[in-house]
């Protein structure tokens, strides 16, 4: 049979977002792929290049939407790196707080999407309403659900309210609770056991090379987090573990690595790992200041200079270099986004050799969020 | 070998970049845009497998493109930032993309958004933009302001009312 | 092209009545087209999902323009994406309904100044209902939808009338910003 | 004058019944999705919701221009299904009857398959296209262990015809009494059947766009909406008038028009079970790849329906306990 093409997206359910790809078909088997990107395209670097110092804050959590936190993180962080600013300690166990929180929702929108992919519609709704709970304590936290423009360089905006720490611990214990039932009718389900494992496979000696960061890298078998290659925020003090292929605790081990069951039973290790975290931190957060003491930030004058900040978002590594020369705004800020390679050049390679019906569980799995591409 | 070892074997002088946050050490160092390939490939060797990203930054006022390239060990626990620099009116580079396969995107998105040509790759081309005309983007002469008000604020209201039923 | 939907059975039930129920079916049964055009859509999992439930008003997600009635356009346009919006647009079935979401296709919003993204969506395709914020939360929307469907019931939504009626006009502003069809 | 008042009558009731069967279809699918919310612990539509889209569907127009051929497809495929429908027993009633009609009714059951198969090849869309095909093969793989089923009662009830079938089965007992193991994977092949997941492969959203569906629009839509009502009630009414006697308690030669009225309603509350079990399936599955769905019916149902076979063989030709 003469092969066809098929076009995934822009407008297609089975994208994550919008953008596409072009796949060329055999029958049921991709033979060749390519994805187009650009359709979220806003010029996110020129822009920054426009706007002052503090401005940047409120325009960067819109290049991840499904985690903008990470951005604001990452942004500061690079900033305080050029500035030589060492933040309090409080500022840095709420920083890995929300990213913690932001981690989880995250997650959780991961996980859903990848089982709409399979067809299991149940879960999507379950879990996508759960993570509405996170929402409101973020509502509360920072007065938005979605982009929080809560921290920024020196520290964070406001202090906690009044019984957040509390109302946290309830969130963390009702989700917790509601880990078996995502178990039950999506990790421990059959048809995801015949359907996921080694399927849309990295090569795993190929993965660090290839690009591949985050929960991907670590369904390969490595065991490597930013948190704790590269560790900032409170992550030095807080202890956790780093779920990898094949140490998946109570989890059957199927596959052989690499495959969107690893992929997927990471991201739900990596959930459990963010709860103990959070209530780590729920015990051990100090007192004192939320933020330094800041210049006025009309006239920030940053030093010229080079920085790159990293830090581990949902989906990977994800770092900012930011470049000053000394002005009231950034000479260059160059965003390095985790799915520009997932999704670009890890898909391209992976997809060939693919069944159509694999097609979109594989991009689902590797989590790849279109506007971190094109900014 | 970790990357001060290298760039001492290599007689490379390199600086470090300030970091606050994160713990790892960030080297930056200026090479030969004819050794690069060779550098970093020696890095390769040595454990700097993870390759981070390329960037590019265009410095008007000197007259020159800096590319980035930016490796990361994972055995070292290190940041190494490769700079070159290339004339601003006609930045010319050979791809990398053999060295690790993201390169070919970075390049692609550079080529579109600064106007960087690099031989052997043969993917540049349109990439995020559609039927752009202009400047490419990024570079620093382009008016972004400017442009969006001439292409999108001169186009003339479509006139509203509509029909009733 | 018809320009409007014809009256199968004219002897039995006069014209005004059936527009009227028509109206009043497409109101309660607005299928949406799936289409993430820009990080409004984050916001709509949770609208269709069990917290907020939009499909309580019979509005569910449709994986193609053909069966859709209604466009959702999430935040901000890039020229790309126009394209494709007004793709999809033209291929959805009368009466078709658009919904701009967030500040950006309003006004631009945040990206005022972006060299890349269309600053009024209403110049390049009619828009029934507008939802400000950034972004807007669950509960706009579903302000919006219920806003919408009285709109509809009241035969004030007719957007699709007018891009039938300055056809011309709408598209010479589309052919303003891209340069090519054929893709 | 008898004979016209007479065809006229037969119309009329032949419009009502069929009207009936789509409205029932179209209740159930109401049901299905208010219970499906239910289980996603959301409100859900009005279970009158499928009526207001159907309406609207209708009262739409479809600009889409392909051929005549696509044209015809949705007619063909509502045809096909009232077709069925109109051989199908429903408590009892029947328009069409005739000597070994349950072999015939698995060839109309593939008429609104071939519809679909029209459409999409007119279409020329290639989600369309890969649809038909997982449709086609998915076909394939659920008829095996159902073909056996069929075999089994046939032996075991030594006829080839609906009526007698539903005779035998209201003077003696039901046949799932007596042949569970079949009654088992004919519930199985039934799933398959009416495209609920794991098998909802042909149509799967994520995967090729909803499938055979993505060109249709409009009245089009609507028209294969009324089908797929349709064949919800073709689907389980076949598995109670196989399985649990059609629903009916009380013969009409008997009671005459009453025992129509509560066989109807009988019938219904059947069907409504078989339809339940199918939705609360539905809702805890992912869907099979086509080459797994195609693997796991010619395994587990197709053994499950071997050993019904054997059950009734042994029954009825070596125990000759047949009815």
């Amino acid at each position: 049979m003469k092969e066809f093409e098929l076009f995934v997206g822009p407008q297609h359910v089975g994208v994550t977002g919008n953008m596409m790809y072009h796949l060329w078909v055999d029958g049921d088997t991709v033979v060749k792929a390519e994805t187009h990107v650009g359709y979220l395209h806003r010029g996110f670097e020129k822009l920054m290049e426009r706007r002052s110092w503090l401005m940047n804050v409120a325009l960067i959590p819109r290049i991840c939407v499904p985690e903008p936190d990470v951005n604001e993180a990452v942004y500061a962080m690079a900033v305080e790196s050029l500035m030589d600013w060492e933040i309090p300690e409080r500022a840095k166990y709420i920083r890995a707080m929300v990213l913690e929180l932001a981690r989880l929702s995250a997650h959780l929108l991961a996980i859903s999407g990848y089982a709409g992919t399979i067809g299991l519609y149940t879960i999507p709704q379950w879990l996508i309403g759960d993570r509405d709970y996170i929402l409101d304590l973020f509502e509360q936290l920072t007065g938005a659900r979605v982009y929080h423009i809560y921290i920024f360089p020196g520290g964070v905006r406001w202090d906690l309210p009044n019984g957040f720490l509390r109302k946290l611990e309830k969130v963390l214990n009702y989700l917790e609770s509601r880990f078996k039932l995502y178990d039950d009718l999506l990790f421990q389900n059959k048809i995801f056991f015949d359907r996921a494992p080694d399927v849309g496979v990295i090569p795993k000696e190929k993965a660090i090379e290839w690009g591949v960061t985050g929960p991907n890298l670590r369904a390969c078998g490595y065991a490597y987090d930013v948190r704790k290659v590269d560790p900032y925020a409170a992550y030095p003090d807080l202890d956790f573990e780093i779920p990898h292929y094949p140490k998946f605790g109570d989890f059957e081990v199927l596959g052989h690595g690499c495959d969107c069951y690893s992929r997927m039973v990471v991201r739900r290790l990596e959930m459990e790992q963010s709860i103990r975290i959070l209530r780590q931190i729920i015990k051990k957060i100090p007192d004192g200041p939320h933020t330094l003491k800041l210049p006025n930030p009309l006239a920030w004058k940053v030093p010229a200079g080079y920085a790159y900040a990293r830090v581990e978002s949902s989906k990977g590594e994800y770092g900012y270099l930011v470049i000053s020369d000394g002005g009231k705004m950034p000479y260059r800020v160059h965003v390095r986004g985790p799915s520009y390679t997932h999704g670009i050049n890890v898909i391209e390679k992976i997809a060939p050799g693919l069944n159509i019906a694999d097609f979109a569980q594989t991009a689902f799995s590797l989590d790849v969020c279109p506007p971190d591409i094109e900014r | 070998m970790n990357a001060v070892g290298i760039f001492k074997e290599l007689g490379i002088e390199y600086e470090e970049m300030k970091v606050k946050g994160n713990k790892d050490p960030r080297y930056r160092a200026k090479v030969d845009p004819e050794k690069l390939e060779d550098i970093i490939l020696k890095f390769k060797n040595n454990g700097f497998r993870h390759f981070v990203a390329l960037s590019c930054v265009d410095w008007i006022k000197e007259g020159n493109m800096e590319l980035i390239y930016h490796l990361f060990s994972y055995d070292n626990l290190e940041d190494v930032f490769l700079s070159i620099y290339l004339p601003r009116d006609q930045p010319k580079y050979k791809s990398l993309r053999h060295l690790f396969p993201q390169i070919e995107t970075y390049e692609r998105e550079i080529h579109e958004m600064f106007g960087v040509e690099f031989e052997g790759n043969d993917r540049l081309g349109e990439f995020i933009l559609e039927d752009w005309e202009d400047m490419p983007p990024m570079r620093k002469d382009f008016d972004t302001e400017k442009y969006a008000k001439e292409k999108y604020g001169s186009v003339p209201l479509v006139e509203e009312g509509g029909e009733k039923e | 092209m018809t320009p409007e939907n014809p009256n199968p059975l004219p002897s039995i039930i006069p014209e005004k009545d059936w527009k009227k129920i028509q109206r009043m079916l497409s109101k309660r049964s607005l299928w949406m087209v799936h289409f993430c055009t820009g990080c409004g859509a984050m916001e709509m999992p949770p609208t269709m999902t069990s917290r907020y439930d939009m499909e309580r008003f019979g509005i569910i997600p449709m994986a193609t323009p053909r069966q859709a009635d209604l466009l959702l356009v999430t935040g901000y346009v890039a020229v790309k994406t126009l394209k494709r919006i007004v793709r999809v647009y033209e291929q959805m079935q009368d009466p078709k309904y658009v919904i701009a979401f967030g500040s950006c296709p309003i006004n631009g919003g945040i990206y005022w100044d972006s060299y890349n993204t269309i600053k009024r969506l209403d110049k390049y395709i009619p828009v029934d209902m507008y939802i400000a914020g950034c972004m807007p939360r669950p509960e706009a929307i579903m302000d919006a939808f219920l806003k919408l469907m009285k709109d509809i019931d009241e035969g004030r939504a007719d957007g699709w009338l007018r891009y039938k009626k300055y056809y011309e006009k709408y598209k010479a502003n589309q052919r303003r910003v891209f340069k090519r069809w054929d893709e | 004058m008898t004979d016209w008042a007479n065809i006229l009558i037969n119309a009329g009731l032949t419009a009502l019944y069929l009207f009936l069967a789509i409205c029932v279809g179209l209740l159930f699918m109401g049901i299905a999705r208010k219970v499906t919310a239910r289980i996603h612990n959301r409100v859900g539509p009005p279970i009158y919701q499928n009526f207001l889209d159907v309406g609207k569907l209708l009262a739409k127009k479809s600009n889409i221009k392909h051929n005549w051929i696509f044209d015809f497809a949705p007619l063909f495929a509502l045809a096909g299904v009232l077709l069925a429908l109109a051989y199908l027993p429903m408590g009892g009633y029947r328009l069409l009857s005739g000597d070994g009609d349950l072999i015939l009714l698995l060839y109309i059951l593939v008429i609104p398959a071939l519809g679909f198969a029209l459409g999409a090849g007119a279409s020329a869309n290639p989600n369309a296209g890969v649809g038909v095909m997982r449709a086609l093969t998915l076909m394939l793989s659920y008829e095996m262990p159902f073909l056996l089923v069929l075999l089994s009662l046939m032996i075991y009830y030594n006829t080839a015809s609906l009526t007698t079938l539903l005779e035998k089965q209201m003077h003696s007992v039901w046949a799932i009494d007596v042949l569970p193991i079949s009654a088992l994977a004919a519930d199985i092949a039934l799933q398959g059947m009416m495209m609920e997941k794991p098998f909802d492969i042909p149509i799967a959203p994520h995967e090729i766009a909803s499938g055979p569906l993505v060109e249709f629009g409009g009245n089009y839509l609507g028209m294969l909406m009324l089908y797929s009502a349709g064949s919800i009630v073709v689907e389980t009414s076949l598995f109670v008038d196989l399985f649990l006697g059609g629903g009916i308690v009380l013969n009409p030669a008997v009671y005459g028009i009453l025992a129509y009225v509560v066989n109807y309603i009988v019938w219904f509350a059947l069907i409504f079970v078989v339809w339940m079990i199918a939705i609360f399936i539905n809702a805890v599955f992912p869907r099979f790849r086509i080459e797994q769905a195609f693997k796991f019916y010619w395994k587990w149902p197709t053994l499950i329906a071997a050993l019904g076979l054997a059950q009734a063989y042994i029954m009825s030709v070596i125990l000759g306990v047949s009815v």
